[in-house]
């Protein structure tokens, strides 16, 4: 009895095997692997959703839905890809790596962690159920402006009910995320010593904390207002309508932050691993986080320029828009910078990277040119709104979530995933994404409006090349998906740092990291 | 983290485990405020303009917050004290007092740290005797359990050579 | 002024050049229309200055990006260098965007100001949207119609070859005199619909129980096309607009040949929708105290 | 690890959350009145009040020396049954003095109806200047049968109604009130 005796474990309190490992989940690993796999089916099914919008809009005229069908996939599409397939790859994300990047054993709250989780795929079962319906699912586009979304038929309290359990299940996740990252860093590991993920996630859950009761809350009262008579969006009772508007978007801003400043945080991971080259300006990108978070709060009004507010409400919504490419200018230039005098490699995640730079880069332009309130005047709902929001959180939120999987796979399964298949997953994807959103700028710049099921003969070229590139781009993620499942059943055995560049404390671990933590003592200098 | 007190002579000592905290109890109650303040600001803002169900849901919102961190917190200050005292083994656990306590026998008292076959899972340190068992240092990471193991393994032996 | 200046630069260079000739040859829309009311150049020249300040800023940016990729790569042999903060770099890439953006702001301010007048109008149009057609009043001519899109179903369903001007043809355009400051008044009888004709410069969205204006002063007769541009149920696409532009005897001639058809029928019938103003004769003003 | 270490730690890291907390902190505070004065700028209600204004209550003198052009509008919602229209489409008035006009609304069904008008000014600065001492919006409209109303409106605009408004218009979108009286 010289050592302790390592025994395994084989009687009753062994972690369970089988579905009921998974449905029991509280580690930290097992509810990321959940999040992520969950999210990439979302993001298939949304993508299918996405593809029959394409099928239809590839010529004029209409060849495969009804126009109310249709209004329904567009619906569902960003309903599922924003709640299903973007915010939860995220939390997937923050899941695995916040308790490994900060040296904690596991996260602060596993069982609600647990129960944060499962929520989701009953919330979606629900949603996506108001398909086959009575008057069929959601069609009055996800930001559920009243009184259309009032039109509703049956599905209208599913909807309402799934999107209170997305909500729901967003705030145990950042509350969770918050706990953790304030409660359990390492001994050493200050606040200006975490990594940049880290950072970008506690802003991000502080965000989500603020604004989710607005959306739970506003979505209730097209509830009552529907079934009990009130009308707080009802004109002939005394309610706005446009205030539904304006308390959706109070929320639905700093949403679009909630989908991008992670994103933001995994690129800043990549870029110096593969510039072997620490992180330009860690702590204006801590500052341009907040401030960003910050500005997103009193922004709201330029998704609804055309509302008819008075000049002085478009003028300070303007110049408080325009404020916000400050911050996001100094990111993207501390990204270049970083680059800069580096020695660069190129696999696979620097790859998504360098596309994430450049592409939401393009979106942010677009989105400072429709910042303009008089022009934003032509620009709303058109086109090039869709062409710019997709170019941030396709080429933006998505591209770094691949990003992502490719940097954290190797060490999240122990094996390296087949880098030639990696590659050309990546240009397949940036081609077809590129084919698919550049000429909706055109279309949107010629008066294109959005969420039509026909158009006119004069944007029929670029919606078939539209159409063709997202054929393109929707193929190739099942590339993806076939090189994830190669990765995990087989492939070369990764080291335990993976990447020559890669610094922070998950590389100290052993590839795939076999227990909560540590193998060798975190030290953080 | 782990302390371990020593004494060389008498053959005792004591291992006190405490998990590792990086925010304090004001740096908790600070946080929640701003939250708090935010929150309600927003939604007291929307009452104020006739919303009022925003109201409802931000408060149970900001419950949850609390009883979460205020879990964590909590979680944080749990304490375990490992006595090894003469022929026994004392084994504490709680927050402000020892809430739980057992007693082992040092004589056939193993150490133990079980490895869950499978990845991703935390491995369990047991102390075992007289078919009993109790798990000891649940919220440490990987490597201070694995150096507890061993010292415990360490200042068990003495005992047992003394009394061979 | 380079605002001015870099409007006018319709042949851009390099990349660009390529889709323009591209869009030339294929007759393709590529950029926003330049529009026919004074607004609408406003808001073209605006349009082309921010594109342009962002294609300099995307070069500037993606150049040094691209130089970098290019020579600081390991293959290249290139040694990392360990430099990671510079106070005074931050300093310049947060004021040098700011001063852009306020070269920016200045004019759309005076562009939005401009946007935003709509005192001392010759005329006033309401437009209600409704699920799915138009309805337009001449407040002070008394006529009233609606305006539903006249594409028929055979074209829609691809059972018919689709005419020149499919989905953006009506029966009833709306008929505006040029040189005359337009008020628009919008609103809609059901859920909120857009009023958009690109020509015009800018969309106004129509909402149930509110009313909202905008102007417009069209410079050259000719037809202008738009649609509802916010989603508004199963037929948001099939309700477009059509704008025509006469001149001003033009406008006049067929106001009194409205009247005219509106006298003659009002005689046999029921009134119709409810959609009617009383005649446009002025009643007195009565002070109530 | 040491303990200094980990208090150092913890104060400064509390020092930091208070950094950022403190804008956050004001802001907090902020909310309220900055959403009043956003209301306010961007005209949220760009609805007139909803409630009678007192004789007693309005100020200032009339002022003589401006006109400002005031338009009606009548719109009906959902085409329900009615037809309404203003009896005049445009005054030109005097800012301060009171001026008496009205609507006409006839029920065009053979059933009694109920309605109810709500009003929206644009532009809309000019709606907290928009003051009505009478109005038929104050309350539900009862139609018996082919019933014809003439329903007044007594209004005036405050003095003090900002000098580049020239044009005013007040718009009246009936809507059919299901169920009840007034």
């Amino acid at each position: 009895m010289s050592t302790a005796t390592h025994v395994h474990v084989e009687h009753h309190d062994a972690p369970p095997r089988g579905i009921w490992r998974w449905l029991s989940a509280t580690n930290h690993k097992d509810i990321g692997t959940l999040y992520l796999v969950f999210s990439l089916i979302m993001f298939l099914i949304g993508g299918c959703m996405a593809l029959i919008i394409r099928a239809e809009l590839f010529q004029p005229g209409l060849q495969f839905v009804t126009p109310q069908f249709f209004n329904q996939m567009t619906t569902m599409h960003a309903l599922v890809m924003v709640f299903g397939a973007v915010m939860p790859a995220f939390t997937g994300l923050a899941n695995w790596l916040i308790p490994m990047m900060i040296g904690a054993p596991d996260m602060a709250l596993p069982r609600m962690n647990n129960w944060s989780f499962w929520i989701l795929p009953f919330a979606f079962t629900l949603l996506l159920s108001t398909l086959f319906m009575q008057g069929g699912g959601p069609a009055g586009g996800w930001t559920l402006y009243p009184p259309l979304v009032l039109q509703t038929g049956n599905a209208f309290p599913f909807v309402i009910l799934s999107v209170h359990m997305m909500g729901i299940s967003s705030i145990m996740g950042a509350i969770n995320v918050i706990a953790t990252i304030l409660n359990m860093r390492a001994p050493g590991m200050t606040l200006m010593k975490m990594p940049l993920f880290v950072w970008t996630w506690l802003i991000t859950a502080y965000l989500l904390i603020a604004v989710m009761p607005v959306l739970a809350g506003g979505v209730t009262m097209l509830l009552t207002d529907k079934f009990f008579g009130t009308s707080f969006f009802n004109a002939a009772g005394g309610g706005d309508p446009v205030m539904f508007q304006h308390i959706f978007w109070f929320f639905g801003h700093p949403e679009v932050y909630i989908m991008i400043l992670p994103a933001f945080g995994v690129i800043s991971m990549i870029i110096p691993t593969f510039a072997r080259k620490p992180l330009f300006g860690y702590s204006s990108m801590v500052y341009a986080t907040a401030s960003i978070a910050f500005l997103s709060f009193i922004v709201w009004g330029h998704h609804m320029f055309t509302v008819g507010m008075p000049l002085a409400g478009e003028l300070f919504f303007m110049y408080a828009t325009m404020i916000i490419a400050v911050p996001t200018g100094v990111k993207v230039f501390n990204w270049v910078s970083t680059m800069w005098k580096g020695s660069m490699t190129f696999e696979t995640p620097m790859l998504f990277a360098i596309a994430f730079v450049i592409l939401f880069t393009i979106g942010g332009f677009s989105g400072l040119m429709l910042a303009i309130a008089p022009a934003d005047f032509q620009y709303q709902d058109t086109y090039f709104v869709v062409a710019h929001f997709h170019y941030v959180l396709v080429t933006g939120a998505v591209f770094s979530l691949m990003a992502a999987a490719y940097y954290w796979l190797p060490k999240w399964t122990g094996h390296m995933y087949d880098e030639k298949l990696g590659k050309i997953h990546f240009w397949l994807s940036v081609i077809g994404v590129n084919i698919l959103f550049f000429p909706q700028h055109f279309l949107g710049l010629a008066g294109m409006p959005r969420r039509i099921p026909d158009y006119a003969l004069q944007f029929a070229e670029f919606n078939a090349l539209s159409s063709i590139g997202a054929y393109i781009y929707g193929f190739s993620q099942l590339l993806f998906v076939y090189i994830v499942i190669k990765t995990i059943r087989s492939g070369e055995k990764a080291t335990d740092q993976v990447w020559e560049g890669a610094r922070g404390l998950e590389w100290t671990l052993s590839s795939p990291p076999p227990y909560h933590s540590f193998t060798t003592a975190p030290e953080v200098h | 983290m782990v302390d371990i007190q020593q004494h060389a002579d008498t053959l005792q000592c004591r291992f006190v485990l405490r998990p590792n905290r990086s925010l304090s109890w004001r740096g908790s109650l600070l946080f929640y405020f701003s939250l708090l303040i935010i929150s309600s600001g927003i939604a007291i803002g929307l009452t104020l303009l006739g919303f009022w169900p925003v109201l409802p849901f931000a408060g149970l919102e900001m419950l949850a917050l609390g009883i979460g961190l205020y879990v964590v917190a909590c979680r944080c200050y749990e304490c375990e004290v490992i006595s090894i005292n003469g022929d026994s083994i004392r084994i504490e656990r709680g927050r402000d007092y020892p809430r739980e306590q057992w007693t082992l026998g040092r004589m056939w008292a193993r150490v133990v740290l079980e490895r869950c076959p499978r990845a991703w899972y935390p491995s369990r340190l047991l102390i075992r005797s007289h078919g009993r068992s109790v798990e000891v240092g649940r919220f440490l990471d990987e490597e201070e359990r694995q150096r507890l193991a061993d010292e415990l393994t360490r200042s068990l032996r003495p005992a047992l050579v003394g009394n061979l | 002024m380079l605002a001015n200046l870099l409007a006018r630069m319709r042949y851009p260079a390099l990349g660009l050049g390529l889709l323009w000739s591209l869009s030339a040859a294929a007759d393709l829309k590529l950029n926003m229309p330049e529009g026919v009311t004074t607004i609408s150049h406003q808001i073209y020249d605006l349009h082309m200055t921010i594109l342009w300040i962002c294609v300099a800023i995307g070069v500037g940016v993606f150049g040094t990006m691209f130089y970098s990729i290019y020579y600081h790569r390991k293959s290249k042999g290139a040694v990392p260098a360990h430099f990671h903060e510079s106070t005074t770099v931050e300093i310049v890439w947060t004021v040098v965007p700011m001063l852009i953006l306020i070269f920016m702001a200045v004019p759309a301010t005076r562009t939005l100001i401009n946007l935003e007048d709509v005192s001392k109008p010759d005329l006033t149009i309401k437009v209600t949207g409704y699920q799915w057609k138009w309805s337009y009043d001449y407040l002070d001519e008394g006529i009233s119609f609606f305006s539903t899109l006249s594409t028929p179903a055979e074209q829609i369903n691809n059972l018919a070859p689709k005419d020149k001007d499919y989905l953006l043809e009506v029966d009833n355009p709306l008929v505006v005199p040029v040189g005359k400051k337009i008020r628009i008044l919008t609103t809609a009888a059901d859920v909120i619909h857009s009023w958009w004709v690109p020509s015009l410069g800018w969309k106004r969205d129509a909402i149930p129980g509110f009313i909202n204006e905008s102007w417009a002063l069209i410079e050259k007769p000719g037809v202008y096309r738009g649609q509802c541009a916010e989603l508004c149920g199963k037929d948001h696409g099939y309700m477009p607009i059509v704008v025509v532009a006469k001149t001003q005897e033009e406008y006049r001639q067929w106001v009194e040949s409205k009247k005219a058809a509106k006298t003659a029928s009002l005689g046999s019938d029921n009134p119709g929708p409810a959609m009617t103003n009383a005649p446009g004769q002025p009643a007195p003003v009565t002070a109530a105290q | 690890m040491t303990a200094p270490t980990t208090s150092q730690a913890n104060r400064r890291t509390l020092r930091r959350l208070l950094l950022i907390a403190a804008p956050m902190f004001g802001f907090g505070f902020a909310v309220a009145p900055l959403y009043s004065v956003i209301c306010s700028l961007t005209g949220l209600n760009g609805r007139t009040s909803d409630r009678p204004v007192a004789v007693a209550e309005v100020q200032g003198e009339v002022d003589k020396t401006r006109t400002v052009t005031v338009e009606f509008v009548a719109n009906v919602n959902e085409s329900a049954p009615w037809e309404f229209a203003p009896k005049v489409v445009r005054m030109e008035v005097h800012p301060g003095q009171f001026y008496r006009t009205s609507f006409i609304a006839q029920n065009l069904t053979g059933a009694p109806l109920v309605g109810q008008a709500v009003p929206s000014v644009t532009p809309g600065p000019a709606a907290p200047h928009f003051q009505k001492i009478e109005c038929f919006c104050f309350s539900r409209q009862a139609f018996k049968p082919h019933e014809s109303k003439d329903m007044p409106v007594v209004f005036r605009l405050d003095p003090s109604t900002p000098a580049d408004i020239s044009t005013v218009t007040l718009s009246y979108t009936f809507f059919k009130v299901e169920d009840k009286g007034s």
